[in-house]
């Protein structure tokens, strides 16, 4: 870890999240990196601060039909349908597996009911390994009709749904929000009151692309979820408009490719980051992002990468322009 | 398979580039690690700019040759991902991750091997005819191309050449050339390897399905990361393996992106 | 114009937007052409299906401090602030040096209340010039307190402003709608009812930049908006949801660059076209949108660009997913 | 001016780049229409990369030399941008369009022009000695760099160094200098010409005002344009501007990229 040191001390890349502890901030975002099994041929698992788990549901999810993802300006479409192996062999196969690493792992969760959503969550509960750090509730995936964005865009039912998981456990519970609404704040308030321990943010943004030789959508879905590059500046305002909006930890989620780009979303706000979209190009992406956020921590002259959670210098920004 | 120490080097300086016709050009990089491991069928996922943001995502080419500790790909341009690899010139970099995916299954028994190839799905054909060579199989190589400056000969054996525009060969398309031989009985145990657009890749699963023989298929799928973990590259499992599996789909990256065409829905 | 022909007939580019002929699908967008001056430098103007003027509001404003422009991933940000030189001087120079060129002019119109709105819509009315097709009614810009966007996320206000507007001007109502909303399809919906002659979006996503040496926001207003290729694919889907939700012609705008882009937009169901944020590095773009469309649509063998409006083959798709 | 044929063709191909130190590099391209045309202290705006969405928006660069049809830049690599146009190599494109912006104000009355340089600020002045020359006014050139191997001599006249690090010349900032030469009264009737970091700006602003002489200022700020259209490359006018006129802010490309230190805020 402590590759550099400030005046002698050792740079500290941990981070708290209420009572867990990541030896680093940056995690491997859900849908991106598998169960750890293909990626490990190409980065060290054990370096990065963990892994959230592709979105699981109580059965097994075939996912959509192809076509499921189009390349765009410094982005992507994707409309995977959340695919995946069901609670049963998630908690049979890919929590042990992932239990041998030295990492942590959270799991997350994609329902269609309060109740599903729970069962899932119980079930892995019941089944927990020791690295098994919580849970993210994705209910915000563009690209199934039951992907929890029903739960997503309405403040109610989130607050319902955050509540009834509450109850459920005592690991992290972290609420993944999706930037498809007007305003993301009455969100993240709600969130908090509810009990969540962390916001992460943000899923993809609503897209959609057109092949002009055949005029059909380049998605079978038509409409799919953009990631990648061309999305940071709208994650980045998202957690901005969070962080003045709850007290909740954040976990910034959106474009992120290298260590400078995870340093913005942690000056911004946000406690931890996910790499998503990066993974593809480059399996090794997120230990390259901890490396050169180390790089650059030790650059700044702080002992802690936790000193740049929230130092964005904005009020004499602000209070240039008179707002 | 243990990639950790090498595939982390992906950088592969260019050191030949040969322009067969105009947009179609054979790209020669030096990567020792994929020239000793890569088998025939293989692929390797090139990202169009090193160190760029735009193009995004790595393309997905056949390992076409390999020599020491050269490997080459053959490139058709029909992008602007294609574009920007077929333009690379000798000295500078790219960066190439492989191989990947799992090669023919050229080791089943059948004592003939009839290579159909379309197009620039001649690239994983020059390996697979060293490796059915060495098991002493007896080799027909059809090639259908749109004309003949577009056929790449290098590496393959007994070509038999169809052109759309009858600028070489037999006019017309190679699967009906291969259905007229069968029908003449001119194999006795073939198996198909087959490899080119998706219409002449229909064409021959059902000429599979007329004579009964066996046909593997190599197929193109969009994909983002070329190593199983977006989901973006499925192609849709048969009925029977549905009902027995669950499986609907089937990654092209990994479980591919070759399949027995009995397997798969096209 | 008619530099290509199929079966010996002529490619007819035009286009009728209610009772106005467009000589092309292709505006330029309102703040990325100036007033023309400039631009007719490098570019024919006339080439243009026509011109939308930068907003324009009651008073001159002059903008917002710097900095006011970063470049993101195939994007960039801005937070002009909408300064504009005030109608009196836009009616007074800006529509009679306009006046003189052969195409189309729409005037754009920011302001904060209704009763702004109208004064200017009168204004320019009453001082009208020969081209002056009509107006495009900015309710979206995400970068001044003022600028319209209190009325661009509520539908009531929105409904209220159309309705002023619709019964000042004979011309062409455009209202130009917001992406950052968690739905565009009430919108337009309401503004259909309310008498508009047609919409056109998308405007500016809201994003932001942090300069990780600085810990500076990199605009002075810390947030503006994204525009250029990054957000094509959101431009694009807003069309397809704003399409299926009304029945008003639809201008599309976002990301485009070419008129291969161009294309997808009108496929998708657009009526016609703005080219932005190309202009700032191609000055040249309208035009090359325009020539390079005319090429696509003698190339699809069809005799007219409105062939492709809407031509999207969306059925098969969306069959095969059982959706 | 009316650019309409010639700036249409953007396109102009690099004939010679040579490296005056790591990251400082002279690149220069072949672009008749903008080597007849631009004047000292105008500016042209370069495309990253030929026919690229990302970067997006071009870059400018004064205009450093030119001779017969071919125009030179200096570019100090200081991201993304710069980078990919310093490695542009001869043979290779770039798209520049130009030239841009308002001359230096070279036709004033002081007989004595005193060029206050820092680092890559450098770029503008050699054809402004030009032109200084050419009417005969006395030229003193205050050159601040870090280093001596930064300093980029050629087009100067009468140079006097200073460097952060006293590799040459004086040790300090060349400001601190021209401060100490005009307390000295070495000059009777000068004119400042400055560009440079923002900081040495401020002290040559600084000292305009407090030995009350005319001082002109080649500002850089973001652009999206170059051109006038995009609002994006404001400065602040100061209070009597804006008093008088109600402009808050004027363009530095179009009405600048230089400004009398009087007129703006820094
Ligand atoms: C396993 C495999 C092996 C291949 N081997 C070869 C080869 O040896 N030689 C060769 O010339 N081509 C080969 N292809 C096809 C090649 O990958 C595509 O032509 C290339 O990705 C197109 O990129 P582009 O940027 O030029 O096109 P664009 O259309 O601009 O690409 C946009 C996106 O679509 C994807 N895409 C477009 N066409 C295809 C396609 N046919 N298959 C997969 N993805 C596609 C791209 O990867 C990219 O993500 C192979 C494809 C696969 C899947
Ligand atoms: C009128 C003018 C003349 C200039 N002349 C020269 C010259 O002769 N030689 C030289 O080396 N540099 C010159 N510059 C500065 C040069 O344009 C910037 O260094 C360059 O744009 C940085 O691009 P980048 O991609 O490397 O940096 P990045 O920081 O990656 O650029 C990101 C964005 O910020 C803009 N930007 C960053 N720094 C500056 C800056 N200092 N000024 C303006 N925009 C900036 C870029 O244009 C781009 O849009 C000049 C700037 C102006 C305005
Ligand atoms: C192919 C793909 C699959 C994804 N699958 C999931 C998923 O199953 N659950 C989830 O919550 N997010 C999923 N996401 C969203 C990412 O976790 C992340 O929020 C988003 O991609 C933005 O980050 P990025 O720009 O770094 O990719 C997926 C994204 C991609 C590109
Ligand atoms: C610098 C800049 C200034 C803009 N000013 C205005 C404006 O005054 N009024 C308006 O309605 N839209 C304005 N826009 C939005 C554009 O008209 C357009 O809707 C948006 O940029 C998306 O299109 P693009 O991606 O092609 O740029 C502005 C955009 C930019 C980049
Ligand atoms: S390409 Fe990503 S799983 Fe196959
Ligand atoms: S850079 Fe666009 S107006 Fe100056």
């Amino acid at each position: 870890m402590a590759e550099f040191s400030t005046n002698g001390k050792a740079v500290d890349m941990s981070v708290l999240l209420k009572h867990t502890m990541f030896k680093n901030p940056v995690l491997v975002a859900s849908g991106t990196f598998g169960y750890g099994a293909e990626a490990k041929n190409y980065c060290d698992i054990n370096k990065l601060g963990g892994i959230v788990t592709k979105s699981v549901s109580w059965k097994p999810r075939v996912g959509n039909y192809p076509h499921r993802i189009v390349e765009t300006a410094s982005g992507m479409l994707n409309s995977i349908g959340l695919a995946n192996v069901g609670v049963h062999v998630f908690v049979g196969e890919k929590l042990p597996y992932l239990a041998e690493f030295d990492t942590q792992i959270i799991a997350n969760i994609a329902a269609s009911s309060v109740e599903e959503y729970r069962d899932v969550l119980e079930h892995i509960e019941a089944n927990a390994t020791k690295n098994l750090a919580g849970y993210e509730i994705n209910i915000s995936c563009p690209n199934v009709k039951d992907g929890g964005l029903s739960f997503g865009t309405s403040v109610e039912r989130t607050a319902e749904l955050t509540r009834a998981l509450r109850s459920a456990t005592d690991r992290l519970l972290i609420m993944k929000l999706t930037p498809n609404v007007t305003s993301v704040a009455p969100f993240a308030e709600t969130v908090e009151e509810a009990g969540a321990d962390a916001i992460s943010l943000i899923n993809t943004v609503v897209g959609m692309a057109v092949d002009h030789k055949t005029r059909m959508p380049r998605l079978s879905t038509v409409t799919g979820g953009l990631s990648g590059p061309a999305i940071k500046p709208i994650a980045l305002a998202k957690v901005y408009e969070a962080r003045k909006a709850c007290g909740l930890p954040i976990i910034g989620i959106g474009g992120i490719v290298n260590g400078l780009d995870a340093a913005e979303f942690l000056i911004v706000g946000a406690t931890m980051v996910q790499v998503g979209t990066a993974n593809f190009a480059n399996p090794h992406a997120g230990i390259d992002v901890v490396e050169e956020l180390e790089r650059y921590v030790h650059a700044e002259k702080i002992g802690s990468v936790r000193e740049l959670v929230g130092s964005l210098k904005v009020d004499a920004t602000l209070r240039a322009q008179g707002w | 398979m243990d990639y950790s120490s090498l595939a982390q080097k992906p950088l592969s300086e260019v050191t030949e580039r040969t322009e067969i016709t105009d947009g179609l050009v054979v790209v020669t990089f030096r990567n020792p690690y994929i020239a000793r491991l890569a088998r025939a069928g293989q692929f390797v996922n090139i990202l169009p700019r090193v160190g760029a943001i735009d193009p995004l995502l790595r393309r997905p080419f056949s390992v076409y040759q390999r020599s020491g500790e050269a490997v080459s790909v053959i490139v058709q341009v029909t992008g602007r991902g294609t574009a920007l690899i077929a333009a690379t010139m000798p000295g500078e970099m790219l960066d190439v991750l492989g191989p990947l995916g799992q090669p023919w299954k050229a080791d089943s028994t059948e004592r003939e091997a009839i290579l159909i190839i379309g197009g620039v799905g001649v690239a994983s054909m020059p390996l697979l005819t060293e490796v059915l060579k060495s098991s002493g199989k007896r080799i027909a190589t059809y090639y259908g191309a749109r004309s003949e400056k577009l056929i790449a000969r290098h590496g393959l054996e007994a070509i038999e050449v169809a052109t759309d525009d009858g600028s070489a060969g037999f006019h017309g398309t190679n699967v009906a050339l291969i259905d007229q031989h069968l029908s003449e009985k001119r194999f006795s145990n073939p198996k198909l390897y087959v490899c080119g657009p998706t219409g002449m890749m229909r064409a021959a699963k059902a000429l599979a399905e007329k004579y009964d023989i066996p046909c593997e298929l190599s197929l193109e799928t969009e994909m983002a990361c070329g190593i199983g973990i977006c989901q973006g590259c499925p192609v849709v499992a048969d009925e029977a393996t549905f009902a027995k599996t669950g499986k609907r789909f089937r990654l092209v990256c990994t479980e591919g992106p070759s399949f027995m065409s009995n397997a798969i829905e096209l």
